[in-house]
């Protein structure tokens, strides 16, 4: 069924089942996402999408808000804006990113998304944890230092691929992304090697071993085609 | 079961009880219990029955009667004599047994123990929540049943519908006791109204379109006891609430969510539950209706964050206890994606004096939107330390300085922290603001679940925020960027602040990032974990401002 | 996978060896059974464990996730994220510090630097010898007797830095405890 | 333009990458040359950090005492201080050290004076040697304020005369999109 909602002041027509984030996308409007990735399932933890929905005294995340009749969303204020800086500074200042020595340089989520919200400098002090590179898989690297926690990959290996080998080991700060019982990743029992969630990895966090800045480049829309191809049988009909 | 035979197990009991004259109790909660209060209980006994006065005296286990600080406590109650005039004595030890006994005997006080019940820690509270703590033996259902227990659910079963029930709570004023003070009556009507089955999520097929009950017993905050006392010395209490709940709302199975911390609360829950199982107060067709309603234990492991409704489920449900996005609210889609109503213990506890006593009687309780009582745990620098129940619209001054008896001699208080880590501090200035929801929240506090933390002047309050930060950090469960890395730049910022390293931009950052994680955090833990820094900022700048050095001087 | 076929078949063997010679399997049986093998038992499963074994090894990871049918890193994921579960072997007797508000304002970190510097142990950790282990916890609900520790597993009140090491030589001079792991007091619990 | 912009530009703990960004500004350094007076740089034989500056570029982290005293004295004498350069910014490269402890830098003294030594492998911790590196290397802003950030590694020369020329205009640069943001 449609519904009708604005958006930074915009009509915008809807599926009754949609997020703010789809309806704001299908019409052109753009809400940074770094958490999401089309064909994932969304957890809502980046905060990036948060937006401001009139008669909600929250803020509200785009991905996983669903729509309703008459909702009047802003997307872009000042106060987001300064929220949204705030984020990826802290998101700078907690793991060591080093952009000029980053296999992601130039094809990078997070570097995109500081550029996209003027991001200068970060005002906070850097963390600089001592963090690990697993590079024990004959393909793939995990590159911690680079690691966001977004989760994409743990949800691309659970959801798209079934294998579940990445999930998060411990919480809060020192949370960190493992694989099964923490064994290196080439001696994952689990692991069948299909680089689904090196394509889900917004940042050089996760890499293909040996490739360089240039030809480190990922097609994420690949996840959200198996995932349709998947729930909609696309190849039966 | 049905209402003959609960009133006949009830005479039955007190018949039991008033045989005997006096009944002499001992506090086995767990500050008392730690004291050794089992080997009070053990000489109590002996010496009852060597002076052959076990018809006469009955020694029994009971409640905390709240005065933790004194303990072990043992009170003599005189079960014929009205008003009973209860003596009760502090510190006890075994070897006090054959005094004590003695005493009872020749019905003399012992002064060298006692204390005085007519104090103001005493006299100035008013208990519903606790009024059984103290006063029965918690692992026994009879007990509980002598003293009116399970009435209320009978009455609901018996003489209300689900819809009337639901009336009585929204009438009655109540609000959550576990922080938020969210109103009970319209939190239940929402699960009541809620169609299991709309947030489709992977169930397993034997509870697919159900609605479930939750006790929130995973008292998390550090200086906070109320729920545990409450569990502790009245669970069938909590039982009785969560069948009422799951009544109103069309539920058959509860879940109670303890920290496994809680050991012996855990120990009398399942004890209590199987009693209630046995006779037939839970189960299949609750006081021969068509009511079917069971209550199971989960127990937490270590994690504050599961305190908040959406993690709480998570990790009921075997998982990670991250929290989730809220709408859906629980009340829609909670446990396994089915409507699910989620309440503290204390406000369990307060639903079944709602419902025997009547909800005009609750709320003439307390002030005009926060009505009936709040338990707090009294601590930190203050002479009468334990566990208090009293009116919503006391002063902070009536709880701190007349039942706590004031902060101990030579020092000044300072002041009194609430909400725990997610709560502030409030100085002096606001001592004579009665406790409520909504002024709490004006001083920039909340009530929280009711920890109440007296500071005297000794207490550095940039330290206070840094504990709490400390707090937080070690506690956010790292889904979300402004709990994850904020909490721990709060946390950085404020130790910088203490080790003489920050400067005035430094605390400009740090009030600005208060702000970011406070409206940009997924959960009450990161959206409440800069209180303790803004509250402290707003009534004791000056201290955070004296720690500062100018800019080219930073180290 | 050569490689990772070695590693599997490791635990797989030590797993086989324990569950022909080791009772306390047994009991983890029974709960798991109680649960009917499904993943929302799971953190009970890992509480018996705990219980039973003192702490979470990797075969006995590896077992529970196979039996409830769970992915190994969904089952490591959790262990991990509580605080309550450890993965680690605890030393023969534990002292356990509140530091929960009202014992930290009441001096129950000096306390910690008094275990400390006199068994030269950090908290969280375990003393070389295996004998001792001291923790933090935040608040064991105990606040009117602050400041409190639980010295394999039993509650003492009021303490302060003298007594609290009073304490950890009494209960090291007295040997094990009479909970066989007695490391918490969680297993006061009849399960 | 009364008279000329006076400019400084500093390296600290980078690898002079900046500053040869820089000079890729090829013929228009001959139009900056005559709006601006060059009072302080790495190629200019200038002892001590002069007064009354307008304008400082700082090239690289903080990573020693000299480094620090230095970015203090510019604080003190100039106008505007610019990072300029991923590494004055955020420490970059020159700050991968920190991880590896973050309080000392020992670690680093061992790898490059005793591991690597060939012969007589030995600190150099007399005074006067060398400075002493501060145990962890910093973005100029965490010791003083910075009025003005260019990000990049190194800042691409198009970037560099883009803010240069604001400032000789006396507009405040607009820090906005990849041209002109992007690090690395």
């Amino acid at each position: 069924m449609a519904r009708t909602l604005t958006i930074n002041g915009q009509m915008v027509s809807a599926r009754d089942e949609d997020t703010i984030l789809r309806a704001a996308q299908d019409a052109g409007i753009h809400i940074p996402v770094l958490c999401h990735l089309d064909g994932l399932s969304d957890v809502g933890a980046c905060r990036f999408c948060l937006v401001e929905v009139a008669g909600s005294n929250r803020l509200l995340p785009a991905c996983t808000t669903r729509i309703q009749e008459g909702m009047v969303v802003q997307t872009d204020t000042e106060q987001l804006r300064n929220y949204r800086r705030h984020l990826i500074e802290l998101l700078f200042a907690e793991r060591n990113h080093v952009c000029a020595v980053c296999v992601a340089n130039g094809n990078c989520e997070m570097q995109s998304l500081a550029i996209q919200l003027g991001m200068t400098h970060s005002r906070y002090d850097y963390m600089f944890p001592s963090l690990g590179v697993d590079l024990s898989h004959e393909r793939f690297g995990l590159d911690h230092n680079r690691c966001i926690m977004c989760t994409r990959c743990v949800r691309a290996c659970d959801e798209i691929e079934g294998a579940h080998t990445l999930d998060v080991f411990g919480r809060g700060a020192k949370a960190r992304i493992v694989t099964d019982l923490g064994m290196p990743w080439g001696e994952s029992p689990t692991c069948t090697s299909c680089g689904k969630c090196v394509m889900a990895c917004p940042t050089g966090a996760l890499f293909k071993q040996g490739s360089t800045v240039a030809e480190m480049t990922r097609d994420r829309s690949k996840l959200n085609f198996l995932k349709t191809a998947r729930e909609e049988r696309k190849w039966i009909v | 079961m049905n209402p003959d035979e609960l009133n006949r197990i009830a005479q039955a009991e007190q018949a039991a009880l008033s045989r005997h004259e006096h009944a002499i109790n001992v506090c086995v909660g767990i500050a008392c219990h730690s004291g050794g209060s089992e080997q009070i209980r053990k000489a109590l006994e002996a010496e009852v029955k060597s002076a052959g006065l076990q018809g006469k005296c009955l020694v029994r286990g009971v409640g905390c009667p709240g005065l933790c600080a004194e303990g072990p406590l043992v009170s003599v109650e005189p079960l014929h004599r009205s008003p009973p005039q209860e003596l009760l004595y502090r510190k006890v030890t075994p070897a006090d047994a054959p005094a004590l006994v003695r005493s009872v005997v020749r019905e003399e006080p012992l002064e060298q123990l006692r204390i005085d019940a007519n104090q103001p820690f005493f006299t100035r509270q008013l208990k519903i929540v606790l009024e059984n703590c103290g006063h029965m033996d918690p692992e026994r259902i009879e007990d509980y049943i002598a003293r009116g227990g399970y009435q209320a659910l009978i009455k609901v079963l018996t003489e209300m519908t689900p819809q009337e029930v639901i009336d009585a709570l929204s009438r009655s004023g109540l609000r959550g006791r576990g922080g938020a003070g969210f109103p009970t009556g319209l939190k239940w009507a929402t699960v009541a109204k809620a169609t299991p089955g709309r947030y489709p999520t992977y169930v397993p097929p034997d509870i697919q379109s159900q609605k479930f009950v939750i006790c929130n017993g995973d008292e998390g905050d550090p200086g906070a006891f109320m729920d545990r006392s409450v569990m502790e010395g009245d669970p069938h209490r909590v039982l009785e609430g969560m069948a009422i709940a799951g009544y109103a709302v069309g539920a058959r199975q509860g879940f109670i969510y303890v920290r496994a911390e809680y050991a012996l609360a855990v120990k009398r829950l399942r004890t209590a539950i199987r009693q209630a199982q046995r006779i037939g107060l839970l189960g299949k067709n609750i006081a021969g209706t068509s009511f079917t309603f069971d209550v199971d234990i989960r127990l937490g492991a270590g994690a504050f964050v599961c305190g908040e409704e959406t993690a709480l489920i998570a990790s009921i449900e075997g998982g990670r206890g991250l929290p989730r996005p809220r709408p859906p609210y629980p009340a829609e889609s909670g446990l396994w994606g089915c409507p699910t109503l989620i309440n503290n213990v204390e406000t369990l506890a307060n639903v079944p004096p709602i419902i025997t006593k009547g909800a005009d009687w609750f709320a003439s309780i307390g002030t005009e939107k926060s009505k009936g009582t709040k338990v707090f745990a009294l601590t930190g620098q203050v002479k009468r330390s334990g566990l208090i129940e009293v009116p919503m619209g006391i002063t902070l001054r009536e709880i701190v300085f007349e039942i706590g008896g004031g902060v101990p001699e030579g020092r000044q208080f300072k002041a009194v922290q609430t909400g725990g880590p997610s709560g502030g501090c409030i100085p002096a200035d606001y001592l004579d603001m009665p406790v409520d929801y909504e002024s709490l929240a004006k001083v920039g506090s909340i009530m929280g679940s009711g920890g109440l933390i007296v500071m005297d002047d000794t207490t550095d309050m940039v330290e206070v925020a840094r504990f709490f930060m400390d707090f937080c950090m070690e506690e956010s469960c790292g889904k979300c960027i402004p709990c994850r890395a904020g909490t721990a730049q709060m946390h950085h910022i404020l130790t910088k602040i203490q080790q003489g390293k920050a400067t005035a931009r430094d605390l400009r950052l740090l009030e600005e990032l208060s702000n970011v994680v406070k409206h940009t955090s997924l959960c009450g833990l990161g959206q409440s974990a800069p209180n303790p820094v803004i509250s402290t900022l707003r009534y004791f700048r000056h201290e955070y401002e004296r720690k500062l050095v100018p800019e080219l001087e930073r180290v | 996978m050569s490689v990772a076929n070695g590693k599997v078949s490791q635990l797989a063997a030590e797993l086989s060896r324990r569950l022909a010679t080791d009772k306390r399997y047994k009991i983890l049986e029974a709960v798991m059974r109680r649960y009917d093998y499904r993943s929302h038992g799971l953190i009970e499963v890992l509480h018996a464990a705990q219980d039973s074994f003192g702490y979470l090894d990797e075969p006995t990871l590896y077992h529970i996730a196979a039996k409830l049918h769970l992915p190994l890193s969904k089952v490591l994921g959790v262990a991990t994220f509580y605080n309550y579960f450890t993965l680690k072997p605890q030393g023969k007797h534990t002292c356990v510090v509140c530091l929960g508000t009202a014992c930290y304002i009441k001096g129950g970190d000096r306390i910690v630097e008094a275990v400390q510097q006199r068994y030269h142990v950090k908290p969280g950790a375990t003393t070389p010898d295996g004998e001792l282990s001291l923790l933090i916890v935040r608040c064991v609900g105990s606040c009117s007797a602050a400041p409190v520790a639980l010295f394999d597993g039993v509650l003492g009140t009021h303490l302060d830095a003298d007594t609290a090491l009073q304490r950890v030589a009494a209960m090291l001079r007295e040997g094990l405890p009479e909970q066989s792991n007695g490391k918490t007091p969680v297993q006061e619990v009849e399960r | 333009m009364s008279k000329k912009l006076r400019l400084a530009t500093v390296w600290l703990g980078g690898c002079s990458g900046c500053h040869m960004s820089f000079l890729d500004l090829d013929e228009w350094l001959f139009d900056l040359a005559a709006a601006v007076e060059v009072v302080y740089s790495p190629i200019a034989d200038v002892k001590t950090f002069p007064n009354n500056v307008d304008v400082t570029l700082i090239e690289g982290a903080v990573a020693n005492e000299e480094h620090v005293e230095l970015v203090r004295t510019i604080r003190r004498n100039s106008r505007m201080v610019v990072s300029f350069g991923d590494c004055a910014v955020s420490g970059n490269v020159t700050a991968m050290r920190n991880p590896l402890d973050a309080n000392s830098a020992e670690v680093v003294l061992d790898r490059a004076y005793k591991d690597a030594a060939l012969l007589r492998p030995q600190v150099p911790h007399d005074n006067g040697i060398v400075p002493p590196l501060v145990a962890r290397v910093m973005p100029v802003h965490a010791l003083i304020p910075v009025d003005l950030f260019i990000p990049g590694c190194p800042p691409p020369a198009p970037r560099i005369r883009a803010v240069l020329q604001a400032l000789i205009e006396g507009q405040t640069p607009e820090m906005i999109g990849a041209a002109m943001l992007k690090f690395g």
